[in-house]
């Protein structure tokens, strides 16, 4: 019964460290990439960075914050995300609880994926394609509904992936109270797969706030606070690289700083919910 | 007495395997009927039939009719969201769903509106539960996740959420397997008193289960009901030799 | 005894014989048709939007398509567009080279993380884990690209590429023809780090839909719980961890700043991973500036997203034929 | 309430003075942008400015497209531009300079005698140099070039391809590495590499210097074999000097423009002659070229 | 007789529910061990105790002792693949493993390395499918997916699958709760012959079984071991009032 050498034992053994090693190197690379955001990006990042808007010579190592961006991403990677899980959430749900395996559902998450894959700045180009023949502005709302679209796929991929491995059981156990789809999926499959769906909001979450490239054509950049929805809107990705185009040192190091709010941001908000939803989560059927 | 459920022809096969063989049946309201067989005959496919359970299964094909008051639950306009509300299944397998104890028995109820109020929800809760006899043993941690009892208390908190949406028939797959002799006597008393409200169909692998409360019996076998009648006439005097074994296997 | 009927009627909203008042089922019936017609509805916007952007992306390339010939197009190594010659075969090749050895590097260390964190570490690990690979989702390409160029490129320049080269020079696969360290490989690294968050949480989260019964059937019979890991929580959940690599190949496929910073954007059909390469997506990002002034340059560049969705939508369609087969033979 | 000019030399009187004023385009003119806004903000306090950047391109597009009021361009106006109703007045001057690693084998050959455009012509479009010791004329040493481009499409790499011979980005050689920051960084990090900057990147603005771990490369403009003094740019100072009086040639050296589409009116039209006319004097407080009066005169006589 | 199994003093706690309290007891070996108690008296968690399943369930605290042969095997340089190989469970709930029918039987043999050639694996799956009484209803679909046996085929299954690990101890949580009398009786015999190579530990709701099957009998109630014994004894003259009733409330 002592724990002996084996080759089953060798096996789990090998597994146990290429497992343990694998996610030493995740770790790692995460540590890295945190702490090159941290070591370059903690010494300028003060409470003037959050608190003011950029004053003019901000891009020249002046005064001034990135308010703006910090309010411009949070309204917009937030609606985004908020009017994507609208929509994906009746999706991923559709294309569960109503189809099943059915063509129509493979050919809605081909489609979907396909989606996933087209880059940032094709949806960026793409909308500024429409506003432009709309007559409008790079906006807060043209922002909005890029990143919207930008969500929309991962959201509603990453949920769809979760539910889709619901225990059937489950389902009929709901059915055979005379549940109608809908009831399940709103009373049972929720409940069950909030943490899979909570992950997949923070991924399209992270992604959208984290993007670029969409924005700089939809939303415009600005040093004002976004005050209506059809006035161009700051975001901090942009800000990051903008500051990381400047030739001042100090402006590139304030580049880093961005990145760290961005990145607190996201944690404190990843945090929080999981948080609320580990609460919710005791029902959950393992 | 004209029959609740009426099987007319009824064959399934599970892709090639052909399960159930040219049922025909009459079930007879405010009865118990008890279906016996041995395992793996079709019992349990015969009462997700009942209840159009069977077409959640992929590759399941249904021929014939199973008409509830005349009528074919299996035409197309039939809504199915009634039909398993009409006909309650208590599964095989006792199945939480996740959510709380209470919330488990609430469940039904609330989906079909049934209770006003609050109050009057969480007294029927407690009045579900007693039925199936675990009210003493969760009185105390009704907030607690339902994957937290025992196999026992799933297959009696599954009863009282059977129960509690008041289906007109009830089918119940073995529904005390899981259960000590005192619980399964409890709960057999009230399939007794609640005789004369509801249509009830038990699958029992237990002979003196069966005698205790079946009015009528089915036997089947190899997927065919090789004998169906009165419980008294099948249990005294079977017809059909395989029921004679049957019945003569046990002790 | 008067049974109501089956059929969905209005009157069965009535109180019946005494028992409560009950909402009809026919109207939550109707509820739940009402949301299936909307759900339904509301798939139709990625399609839609797929078949939107698709049609858009033809019409504005429709130009090029009419002075050059496809097999031009797609043949041509030469990049001059102010010389009139539009070669994507350098793109096409680079976004393969990059894609394939982002997804090569990222999927192994992916799904070892992805079972320890669910089937070995401890809670603890995993809560802390889980927000990091949120931040690590987030963070925004640029600062991924100027890390890799930072650390990553140098790297390759003085340390890995040497090695390589003078262990394995003599393989075309790892001479290093272009020694700056922007390369194919510097490429793939950077898209590996940034798919893994994706990757990870996803089969993470699939994993957690194992019921725990199955890990202990397996478990009961005296297997480890790599064996169980291997033999039976790997199969049950193959469909979804292709899914989820489908989706991080899919990204890397889309991923534009953090690559064309460190690949070296030159356009050329690599031949060893230390050659320099310019994948499509980069290519449009690169010029994205001067799309629209120019009209035949604009077509071009619209037309290599569109060369992107064909690649995107062939490999999605080959992952899902795949899937297709393996669930086809499990079947049996 | 409409505010009061509190410059004394404010433009034109029946300019209105409120309203948006957007701005997007190069980022060589992004940080100068912002400055020039608040400044004049200041002046008009009910004049509001949204400024992006984004690249040359991507200024010149939304120019055009009315996306944005004014476009900011740092590079010359192409003719399919200006028939799509480009308008262009330049404001203030940038220039490209080639630099090497400040360990770069051969630095003091380089120093000394400089390199021609010639030269560079053979290293960045013919690829007929490909050492640094044919550079130099010291066959003995064999260390490769690393040759280093702009991948992204902006106006440096293309002034810089304009005085390789007259071509066109798309002729340049070279890995390519994005924006102004990136090529400066690979050739900072990579000893036999060579690239080119802008004026504020190839020099660090508050030592004066070249950018730490540079070297910006002396071009031997009269081709006489020696780096002169005049050619030596060893600080900013000389460099901004050099452009200015246009000793420094042209290209690489090249105005920056605003763009608008058609003529300017109104608040835009106003806030472009306040920036060629007042304006002038953030300029070089914010590390750029002023323009020679006489472009300047002719930007004012474009916009007036 | 030494005993093969001694359980000191084992206390379990779901979170802040006392679920095992003081647990005493002295498992003899090549006899069968019957638990007997009402559901929810903690019957499987003894039984996931003897195998150190009880550590798969988040937030449980177990102490005391259990000691194998004298070795306790919650100690830290024990093995628990091999206390688990050891000391076969055979669950309440039958789950298949996600692949075949004969997969299944052959899957503890295949990973332990029992068999050297798959025509020997194939012979044992046949030998452990017959004991389990499985055999002539599987063997022309060995191949098909083990999901798509019914609940007491299932179970079966699971009997085989366990067997065929050759356990020193086996522990059968209602092994016969979803069978028909016939195939119950058919496995009872099985264990009856197994008895003198295996130490059996069964939980049983059925008296009749467990006076068929048991050399040792167990009672539980709320937790606590409330009577144990050799079978006669405890069957015949109950000491504790609390089994007397029991035994007395069936039937
Ligand atoms: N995960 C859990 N968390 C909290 N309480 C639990 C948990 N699992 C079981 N319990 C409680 O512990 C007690 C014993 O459970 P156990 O499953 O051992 O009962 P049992 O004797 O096997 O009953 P049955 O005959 O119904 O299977 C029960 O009251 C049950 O509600
Ligand atoms: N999905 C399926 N695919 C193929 N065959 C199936 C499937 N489900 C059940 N069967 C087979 O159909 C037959 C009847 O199954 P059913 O579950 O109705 O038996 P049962 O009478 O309920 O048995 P038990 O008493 O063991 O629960 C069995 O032989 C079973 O193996
Ligand atoms: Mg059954
Ligand atoms: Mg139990």
């Amino acid at each position: 019964m002592k724990k002996k050498i084996h080759r089953r034992y060798l096996a789990e053994f090998v597994a146990r460290v290429l497992m343990i090693g694998s996610f030493a190197l995740v770790a790692l690379i995460l540590g890295l990439i945190l702490w090159t955001l941290i070591q370059k990006g903690l010494p300028s990042l003060t409470w003037e960075m959050v608190s003011q808007t950029p004053k003019g010579g901000f891009y020249l190592g002046k005064e001034g914050g990135i308010l703006n961006a910090i309010l411009g991403s949070l309204y917009m990677a937030g609606g985004g995300t908020l009017i994507a899980l609208i929509f994906s959430l009746p999706i991923a749900i559709y294309l569960n609880t109503y189809l099943g395996s059915s063509r129509w559902g493979n050919y809605v998450r081909l489609v979907l994926d396909i989606l996933w894959g087209i880059p940032s700045i094709v949806y960026g180009a793409f909308g500024f394609i429409i506003m432009l023949s709309m007559g409008m502005r790079a906006s807060l709302l043209g922002g909005t509904i890029t990143l919207t679209l930008l969500a929309l796929p991962i959201m509603t991929r990453a949920m769809d992936e979760v539910i889709r491995r619901m225990p059937t059981d489950l389902s009929e156990a709901a059915l055979a109270l005379g549940s109608t789809r809908l009831e399940i999926a709103l009373r049972v499959t929720l409940p069950q797969m909030l943490p899979g769906i909570l992950t997949a909001v923070l991924l399209a979450f992270g992604r959208v706030i984290g993007d670029a490239a969409s924005v700089l054509f939809t939303a415009g950049y600005t040093d004002n606070i976004p005050t209506t929805l059809f006035r161009p809107v700051a975001s901090l990705p942009l800000a990051v690289f903008f500051q990381l185009g400047t030739p001042f040192p100090e402006v590139q190091q304030r580049a880093y700083a961005s990145a760290l709010i961005l990145t607190i941001l996201v944690l404190i908000l990843s945090i929080g919910s999981r948080l609320i939803s580990s609460r919710l989560n005791k029902y959950t059927i393992k | 007495m004209q029959p609740h459920i009426q099987v007319k022809n009824l064959n399934v096969h599970y892709g090639r395997t052909h399960v159930l063989k040219d049922i025909n049946l009459e079930i007879l309201p405010q009865q118990i009927t008890v279906i016996m067989g041995p395992s793996g005959c079709g019992k349990t496919t015969l009462l997700k039939t009942l209840n159009r359970f069977i077409e959640l299964v992929d590759g399941t094909r249904v021929t014939g009719q199973i008409l509830l008051d005349g009528q074919d639950i299996y035409s197309n306009d039939v809504d199915v969201t009634e039909v398993r509300k009409r006909i309650g299944l208590l599964a095989q397998r006792p199945q939480p769903l996740p959510m709380s104890i209470a919330a488990n028995v609430a469940y039904g109820m609330q989906i079909h509106r049934m209770k006003s109020n609050r109050q009057e929800v969480r007294k029927s809760v407690q009045h579900y539960l007693e039925v199936a006899g675990l009210w003493e043993e969760v009185s105390h941690r009704l907030n607690d996740p339902a994957t937290s009892l025992s196999t026992g208390q799933q297959q009696r908190l599954c009863l009282a959420r059977g129960l509690a949406i008041e289906p007109e028939i009830i089918l119940g797959d073995e529904p005390t397997s899981a259960l000590d002799p005192i619980s399964s006597q409890h709960i057999e008393k009230r399939l007794l008193t609640l005789k004369d409200t509801y249509t009830t169909i038990i699958v029992t692998h237990t002979l003196r289960q069966a005698k205790r409360l079946a009015d009528q019996v089915i036997f089947m076998y190899l997927g065919e009901v090789i004998e169906a009648g009165p419980a008294d006439a099948v249990f005294n005097h079977p017809k059909v030799e395989r029921t004679q074994q049957y019945l003569a296997g046990l002790f | 005894m008067a049974a109501p009927a089956l059929f969905s009627k209005p009157e069965q909203g009535r109180p019946q014989d005494g028992r409560p008042y009950k909402l009809s089922i026919s109207l939550r019936n109707r509820l739940n048709n009402i949301a299936a017609r909307v759900f339904w509805l509301i798939t139709l916007i990625p399609v839609g939007l797929v078949i939107a952007i698709t049609v858009a992306l033809a019409v504005r390339s429709a130009p090029i398509l009419q002075s050059h010939s496809l097999v031009e197009l797609f043949t041509g190594t030469v990049w001059k567009p102010f010389g009139g010659q539009f070669g994507f075969l350098p793109f096409i090749a680079g976004t393969f080279w990059v894609t394939t050895i982002g997804v090569i590097l990222a999927v192994p260390p992916c799904l070892l993380t992805a079972f320890y964190l669910s089937e070995y570490a401890r809670p603890i690990t995993r809560n802390i884990m889980k927000p990091l690979l949120d931040v690590l989702a987030a963070i925004p390409s640029v600062v991924y690209g100027v890390w890799g160029m930072l650390v990553i490129v140098p790297f390759v320049q003085k340390t890995f590429m040497p090695w390589m080269s003078s262990h394995f020079g003599f393989i075309p696969l790892f001479a290093s023809n272009q020694p700056t360290g922007f390369s194919v490989i510097s490429g793939g690294v950077i898209l590996a780090v940034m798919i893994i968050p994706f990757i990870i949480a996803i089969i993470y989260e699939i994993l957690k839909t194992v019921p725990q019964d199955l890990r202990e059937a397996s478990l009961g019979l005296g297997a480890t719980r790599w064996e169980t890991i291997t033999l039976v929580i790997f199969p049950k959940i193959l469909p979804g961890i292709i899914a989820a690599i489908v989706l991080g190949a899919s990204r890397a496929l889309g991923e534009t700043m953090a690559v064309l910073m460190v690949v070296g954007n030159v356009p050329q059909i690599p031949t060893s991973i230390f050659d320099a390469a310019y994948p499509l997506p980069a290519l449009i990002a690169n010029n994205y500036g001067e799309m629209m002034s120019i009209p035949l340059f604009d077509a071009a560049l619209l037309l290599a997203a569109f060369i992107l969705l064909l690649i995107i939508l062939t490999f999605n369609v080959i992952a899902t034929l795949v899937l297709q087969r393996i669930l086809g033979r499990r079947g049996k | 309430s409409p505010a009061t000019p509190k410059d004394a030399n404010a433009s034109s009187e029946s300019a209105p003075t409120s309203g948006v004023i957007t701005i997007s385009g190069a980022f060589a003119l992004y940080p100068l942008m912002t400055r020039w806004a608040e400044e004049y903000a200041k002046l008009y306090p009910d004049i509001q400015f949204d400024v992006s950047a984004g690249g040359a391109g991507k200024g010149m597009t939304d120019a055009i497209s009315g996306a944005v009021d004014i476009g900011m361009v740092s590079r010359e106006i192409k003719p399919e531009e200006e028939a799509q109703g480009a308008y262009w007045a330049s404001v203030t001057k940038d220039a490209v300079f080639p630099v090497v690693n400040a360990s770069n084998p051969v630095l003091s050959d380089l120093l000394s005698k400089g390199v021609t455009q010639e030269q560079l012509i053979k290293i960045y479009i013919t690829a007929e140099i490909t050492t640094w010791g044919q550079l130099v004329g010291k066959p003995e040493i064999t260390d490769e070039i690393h040759v280093y481009t702009r991948s992204d499409a902006a106006g440096a790499p293309e002034m810089w391809a304009k005085f390789l011979g007259n071509k066109l980005q798309e002729d340049l050689l070279g890995i390519g590495v994005n924006a102004d920051p990136g090529v400066l960084q690979a050739v900072i990090s990579d000893p036999l590499g060579i690239g080119y900057n802008n004026l504020g990147y190839a020099y660090d603005a508050s030592t004066d210097l070249p950018a730490a771990g540079a070297i910006v490369l002396p071009i031997d403009i009269n081709a006489n074999g020696t780096a002169d003094p005049m050619e030596l740019l060893e600080t900013k100072t000389e460099a901004i000097e050099a452009v200015a009086t246009n000793q420094y040639p042209s290209p690489p050296a090249r105005p920056l423009n605003l763009v608008t589409k058609g003529k300017p009116t109104g608040i835009t039209q106003a806030f472009i002659l306040w920036i060629i006319k007042d304006g002038q004097k953030y300029v070089s407080e914010a590390g750029y070229v002023a323009l020679t009066p006489d472009i300047l005169a002719e930007s004012l006589k474009k916009i007036q």
